[in-house]
């Protein structure tokens, strides 16, 4: 009485992306699945979810063979799953988008009265504050997370719930609200299997782990006899290095923000100093991505001023910012920093063909060599100039959004960074951290946005707690603890950590 | 400096003209009504003479047509007859044509540069039709409101255009034009006619560029509850088609079609440059438009043509 | 708590209504910018011509705009999934001609030469649809490669117009049930069924989910091939019902000009309400003003007598315009705020 | 639009290389069924006639496929940005008109008259680059808005065709230069320098970055508005060369129909040559095969002596046909391997 899959292998374009995976998940068991960026935990969910056909290896749920899986016939069968790249229809309101594919119906029509009244159920279930009609591209991401959630949740006979990173964009209350819901279907018996690259959650809610790395299954245990250490060395492959440590010392004042107000946030004033990492930590929807566009010439500021390297910027456009040195790295990666379809070479470097060019034509050596030079930088896995911004991993396409910037570290003043390692893999996240402070050791002024306290309290010299839009609160060094961002962070949302 | 004129392939003078007995009919009008007719009498012509007949589809296109001819020209066909949508645009062709020893016979208007022309004069056509309108109204008594369907964008169309307006209203008093609109198809034809019969619920008489907007308006008229017969409206229309002649025929409302006999053009086609292939001294033809109406006893011939 | 979070949410959803929320016909006039605007070319042409604002001329308004609304309303569904079927226009000359030519050619009842005429539309569009769905080829270059090859058919199976279809073809095109044309009444139908279609059944939500993101729908059980494979085929059937329609009007079926250019009509009056070409916006309430634009520019235009080339003109800017003032109407916050406030 | 992201091209086109990385001409060859197509056509109509493939044949066929090729080379630019310009055929009506009535009515000097016609292009493509740059308005709807505009201000300027505009204009229109017509080096000239830019400029890199992501590329700090206005001004520009070359090869400038439908041939041509809708995707090399598939069928089915309907036919299985062979070569493993092998 189990879900089980055995031998297991998908390719793409001849890649071996799985190997003969075999998973077997007991009726409630919290299963985690964990490895590398590009491990293939996606791609192996998607074959659960019916949304690919493994080439070879077979699923068994409840000892009878599954075979030519389509999602509909998917959550014919009870699974449900929640995939990493959200599954919402922008235009359509909350209800329209937790019922798609499955609406409750009376005769050939929906049965809207029906609908609201379970979507309403569901949505305070979760605490999920919208209006039933609101168009779900004008929610924040958060809670279109939540709301993905939700939607796999709307029925009771789940047998199968799949998770792949359903946490990335969540902060801590709305995590412990999930995993509340986790544990109650754990109770009545469904199937978990929970993908995150936050190892600490697997210690809070997983039973069992299985570790993949490069399509093969290389750690396969029960929680209660694991390590962390161990965790840490089965996903990154054993070469992992220390985090490195603060070094360089800030300096002279590089960007001065005051009272700057613009949408959904402000008046804010804040100060970056050159070699220092500020970190802006606060809940869902509290403003930091608008601030960070903001300054990074997405929006116009309603009022305020923005002084870089002590002149006014008039803060217009992106290009205009970034003649300033001030340059940002967005939080959604794919919406609106990569160029899936082209070149990892136009990836990162699309804002430097301009300089490298001699007149007005490029000069392919100079943009070879420059992206050699930083691929290795970076890391980049694998370093070719000529493959797909989307067929890297989800850690290799932030290094590629990163590199973009790295490239022209000669003008930057001030780098903004929004969730800088959303998604993104153990070994890969370390490196992340290991630019900002080299970037930082180099005089710029690394500014970052993050929902993970643990990230705050890992990387930022001095940080900033945001609540609705200002600046609540201010911590420096030491003061910086994960208890205290949480602390600070919701003594005004009401919520009890 | 470098650049040269185009002669076509072979220099002028020393070509020497294909023996196969090919005409190429260049028509670029497929989709009027009348084309399946004049077809069929230039095949039954070609038939009879041993002649082979070939034809382009060049979509009403003047690119088209004139990348069409090019092609011909450079295959050197032995003869072509061509119906000019631009008559300046086929000049340059049908002077290559000839240097390339291509008998170039010019239909519908005649060029500079041919050996022949099969001419319906477009201007005459129209004069015929303003007249007989004028006729028409000057017998009747009450006033005429005039709705005119041109179509300029053809060459054809503004010779018809401009000879109506030579001959009409002329000196039919009561005659006013009250909208003047451009209509290329049936359906153009019987849209504005009903928007205008909105307008001019006294509206009697449509003087169109040929018989399908006619008969599209004649379908408003219709439509619009008028009888079939009714003795005060007067719809005409150009070209003689099967369709047209035959409601002239009717004797209702579609009061004249300005015609070509059809079956005499279909027969020039091929019959000039047969004639001129075969070394026939052959000045081509001039088809006369007659304003066939039912009492016309021609109207009978006409329509024998086509069945 | 509970209960604080649902008084804040059903407050705030009062003011932040969703796309399948905005039903409200009241409610989406007011917010739409080119009704204004229809409204005030309604007043020009009725200051111009007392002619205009008569129930004839409205009539023949509705009369001319009855094939194009029938058209306009799977096309609409199509633009919404983000293709097009840029064939009608061929298909309308397809379906005209073969019923025109069963009628005359083959003494066929008119009503079986119509559905056979229907029929035919409908498995001209379900190859469109098949060569879509089941290819990735661009929906584009598809349906421009059989608008020619349905428009060589029609001219391959008939040279001359069939014409003269008898009284009960008089009666389709141009009959009165109740005072109105018959083909009003079929515009009708066709916009109440489309409204229901994409408002009313989960199919109306999967079009704009296929319409945003394909692969999301995909994901969530929708069937992403079968659905716009189904719409193809209605716009093909629609097409034909169109061609049916217009022969009937014209008492004849020219196979070389009937529906040619129809493609055009379709697409502007279709982009004009506001359907976004790129998909997952639009509403049939949008399509109907498109229409309704169209129709009385034209008709208004040729009352006042207007030159062709002047109606090229105004017809072009008022596109534009059109267009700007609906996309004037999705945007501008004076506008919602005018709409909130009722 | 959105059609082409399906869940299965999603996957393919992540894996498949970045179009940047397949200039290599040859590779690009061997890797393009399209090409493969474009032979077997060839050699049909060289079996089927002996003509096809002489000297004189090959000249028509480039200079029936110059104009095109120097509007479909911008517009190339403007697709694979994501937008379009429909008006393209309005505006080679009015740039050859305006030629031709400066050198026929005012006496002008072809050259200076040529050089405004084409000035007055640039300035019709620029409104159109303004439209939709700065408003949030569809390029389709805005474009089909001019190119009714553009086309009544044409037919009001001069309703009879000027003709006759001397040898200067005829030697542009069809003279020979080293045995090749002016029109084809000129086109020549035209795709040299879009290959230039979309391979050799940053603004190649930025025109795939805006038609693949347009938010990442502002962000990125691409002048998103800037670079579009450009390009339509250079595609009005080139429409304006192609109205004078037309109205050089015609000899004269008939306003109701110079460049009536070019917009169709422009969009068949690029397409064909594999430029998504959607843009992001496209090679220049694409629209040098676009063009000439279409020069080479057109031309075989006249030397062949095809009738106008199956002309049509032949011509809308061939975009079907053409298209598909341009999908399978960006798809199948197949034709990938061969273009690995070497
Ligand atoms: N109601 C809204 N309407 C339009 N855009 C919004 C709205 N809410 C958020 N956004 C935009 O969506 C993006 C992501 O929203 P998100 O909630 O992450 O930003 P935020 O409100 O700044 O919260 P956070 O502090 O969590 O980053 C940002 O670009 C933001 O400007
Ligand atoms: N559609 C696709 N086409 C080609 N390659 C793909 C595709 N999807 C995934 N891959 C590749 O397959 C590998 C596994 O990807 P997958 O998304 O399963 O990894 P993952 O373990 O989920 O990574 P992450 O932690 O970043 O989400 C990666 O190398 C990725 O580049
Ligand atoms: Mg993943
Ligand atoms: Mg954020």
């Amino acid at each position: 009485m189990t879900l089980q899959m055995v031998g297991i292998e998908k390719s793409y374009s001849g890649f071996r992306v799985l190997r003969g995976v075999d998973l077997s998940v007991a009726p409630g068991e919290v299963h985690a699945l964990l490895g590398p960026n590009g491990a293939g935990k996606s791609t192996l969910i998607k074959c659960i979810a019916g949304a690919i056909n493994p080439e070879a290896g077979s699923i068994r749920l409840d000892d009878a063979p599954v075979e030519d899986l389509t999602p509909t016939r998917a959550f014919e069968l009870g699974i449900a799953v929640i995939h990493q790249h959200l599954s919402l229809v922008d235009v359509l309101s909350v209800t329209d988008n937790l019922f798609m594919g499955h609406e409750l119906r009376r005769g050939p029509l929906i049965n809207r009265r029906a609908q609201r009244r379970v979507a309403r159920e569901l949505l305070d279930q979760f605490g999920i504050d919208v209006p039933l009609d609101a168009k779900v591209g004008t929610l924040p991401i958060g809670t279109k997370q939540l709301l993905e959630i939700a939607k796999a949740w709307h029925r009771t006979d789940v047998k199968v719930i799949v998770l792949d990173e359903p946490t990335a964009s969540l902060s801590e209350s709305e995590t412990q609200r999930l995993f509340a819901e986790v544990a109650r279907m754990k109770q009545r018996g469904a199937r978990i299997i929970y993908t995150t690259h936050r190892l600490g959650e697997v210690f809070r809610i997983a039973d069992r782990v299985t570790v993949l790395r490069d399509g093969m299954v290389t750690l396969q245990e029960p929680v209660a006899s694991l390590v962390p250490q161990r965790l840490v060395a089965a996903i990154s492959g054993g070469n992992e290095e220390a985090a490195g440590k603060r070094t360089a010392t800030a300096g002279e004042v590089v960007l001065d923000v005051d009272q700057l107000a613009g949408p959904r946030f402000g008046p804010v004033s804040l100060q970056a100093r050159r070699g220092e990492i500020l970190g802006l930590y606060g809940v869902l929807g509290s403003g930091r991505t608008s601030l960070l566009e903001t300054l990074a010439g997405r929006f116009r500021p309603s009022a305020g001023q923005v002084t870089v390297n002590g002149t006014r910027v008039a803060v217009t456009s992106p290009a205009r910012v970034q003649r300033a040195g001030v340059a940002l790295v967005p939080s959604d990666r794919q919406r609106q920093a990569l160029w899936a379809t082209r070149s990892a070479s136009d990836n990162l470097l699309l804002p430097s063909f301009g300089r490298l060019a001699a007149g007005a034509l490029r000069r392919p050596g100079r943009e070879r060599g420059l992206f050699q030079r930083t691929a290795t930088a970076l890391d980049l896995q694998p370093p070719d100039a000529r493959r797909a911004g989307g067929a890297f991993s989800g850690g290799n396409q932030q290094k590629l959004v990163l590199g973009r910037w790295l490239a022209r570290i000669d003008e930057l003043s001030v780098l903004l960074l929004d969730e800088p390692t959303q998604g993104v893999d153990v070994g890969a996240r370390r490196k992340i951290y290991d630019v900002c402070r080299e970037l930082t050791e180099r005089g710029v002024a690394v500014v970052f946005a993050s929902t993970d306290a643990d990230e705050v309290a890992a990387l930022a010299d001095r940080a900033l707690v945001i609540d609705a839009g200002r600046v609540i609160a201010e911590l420096a060094g030491d003061e910086i603890t994960e208890k205290s961002l949480l602390d600070h962070a919701h003594q005004f949302t009401g919520v009890t950590a | 400096g470098g650049v040269k004129e185009d002669t076509g392939s072979a220099k002028s003078g020393s070509c020497q003209r294909k023996k196969d007995k090919v005409i190429g009919f260049d028509y670029p009008l497929t989709s009027l009504a009348v084309y399946g007719d004049l077809k069929r009498f230039a095949e039954q012509r070609a038939k009879e003479r041993g002649y082979e007949l070939r034809y382009t589809a060049d979509d009403e296109n003047l690119q088209k047509q004139n990348a069409n001819m090019q092609t011909w020209v450079t295959q050197q066909l032995p003869a072509i007859v061509s119906y000019p949508l631009e008559p300046a645009s086929m000049e340059p062709l049908a002077k290559q044509a000839r240097a390339n020893c291509t008998v170039f016979v010019s239909y519908a208007t005649p060029l500079q540069n041919e050996d022949a022309s099969i001419l319906f004069s477009g201007l005459e056509s129209g004069k015929a039709l303003g007249k007989a309108a004028g006729d028409w109204a000057a017998k009747h008594s009450g006033p005429v409101k005039v709705l005119i369907l041109n179509n300029r964008d053809l060459a054809v169309g503004a010779q018809r255009d401009d000879g109506l307006k030579a001959t009409f209203p002329g000196d039919a008093k009561n005659a006013e034009i009250v909208s003047t609109q451009k209509a290329g198809t049936r359906a153009d034809g019987e849209q504005i006619t009903r928007t205008v019969l909105q307008a001019h619920p006294d509206l009697n008489m449509v003087l169109a560029y040929d018989d399908d907007v006619a008969i599209g308006a004649q379908q408003a008229f219709l439509n619009a509850g008028k009888a079939a017969d009714d003795p005060n409206i007067f719809i005409g229309g150009q070209d003689g088609s099967k369709e047209g002649l035959q409601a002239v025929q009717k004797g209702g409302i579609y009061r004249v079609s300005v015609a070509v006999r059809i079956r005499d053009i279909g027969f020039a086609v091929t019959d000039v440059a047969a004639d001129l292939l075969e070394g026939k001294p052959n000045k081509g033809v001039n088809v006369p438009p007659v304003a066939l109406t039912v009492d016309n006893p021609q109207l009978k011939d006409y329509l024998s043509d086509y069945s | 708590m509970t209960t604080t979070t649902s008084t804040t949410t059903s407050a705030a959803s009062a003011s932040a209504p969703a796309v399948g929320a905005k039903r409200d016909p009241i409610a989406v006039a007011l917010r739409s910018a080119l009704l204004i605007g229809l409204v005030v070319l309604t007043i020009f042409f009725t200051a111009q011509s007392n002619l205009f604002l008569t129930a004839g001329n409205l009539k023949n308004i509705a009369l001319s705009g009855a094939v194009l609304m029938v058209v306009a309303v799977p096309q609409a569904l199509l633009v919404i999934m983000g293709v097009v079927d840029l064939s009608v226009g061929s298909v309308i000359g397809l379906a005209g001609v073969v019923t025109g030519l069963l009628i005359v050619d083959h003494g066929m009842a008119w009503q079986l030469a119509a559905l056979i005429g229907i029929a035919i539309g409908a498995v001209a569009g379900l190859v469109n649809g098949l060569l879509v769905a089941f290819t990735r080829l661009s929906p584009i270059i598809v349906t421009l490669g059989t608008l020619q090859l349905y428009r060589g058919i029609t001219q391959f199976l008939r040279s001359n117009p069939p014409a003269n279809f008898g009284k009960g073809m008089q009666l389709l095109g141009r009959g009165l049930y109740l005072g109105v044309p018959v083909p009003v009444w079929i515009a009708l139908v066709v916009f109440i069924i489309g409204a229901i279609v994409l408002y009313g059944t989960p199919s109306g939500r999967y079009v704009y989910a296929i319409g945003v993101n394909k692969e999301a729908a995909f994901l969530s059980g929708v069937a992403t091939r079968a659905l716009p494979l189904i719409v193809y085929a209605a716009t093909g059937a629609a097409a034909g019902i169109g061609g049916v329609l217009l022969s009937a009007q014209l008492d004849s079926a020219p196979p070389g000009t009937l529906g040619v250019g129809f493609e055009l009509n379709v697409l502007t009056a279709v982009l004009l309400g506001g359907i976004a070409f790129s998909g997952g916006r639009g509403t049939m309430f949008g399509v109907l003003l498109g229409v309704a634009f169209l129709g009385v520019l034209n008709n208004g235009m040729t009352l006042m007598n207007v030159p062709y080339y002047a109606q090229e003109m105004a017809t072009g800017a008022a596109l534009i315009i059109g267009a700007g003032l609906d996309e004037l109407s999705q945007h501008s916050q004076l506008i919602r705020a005018i709409g909130r406030r009722r």
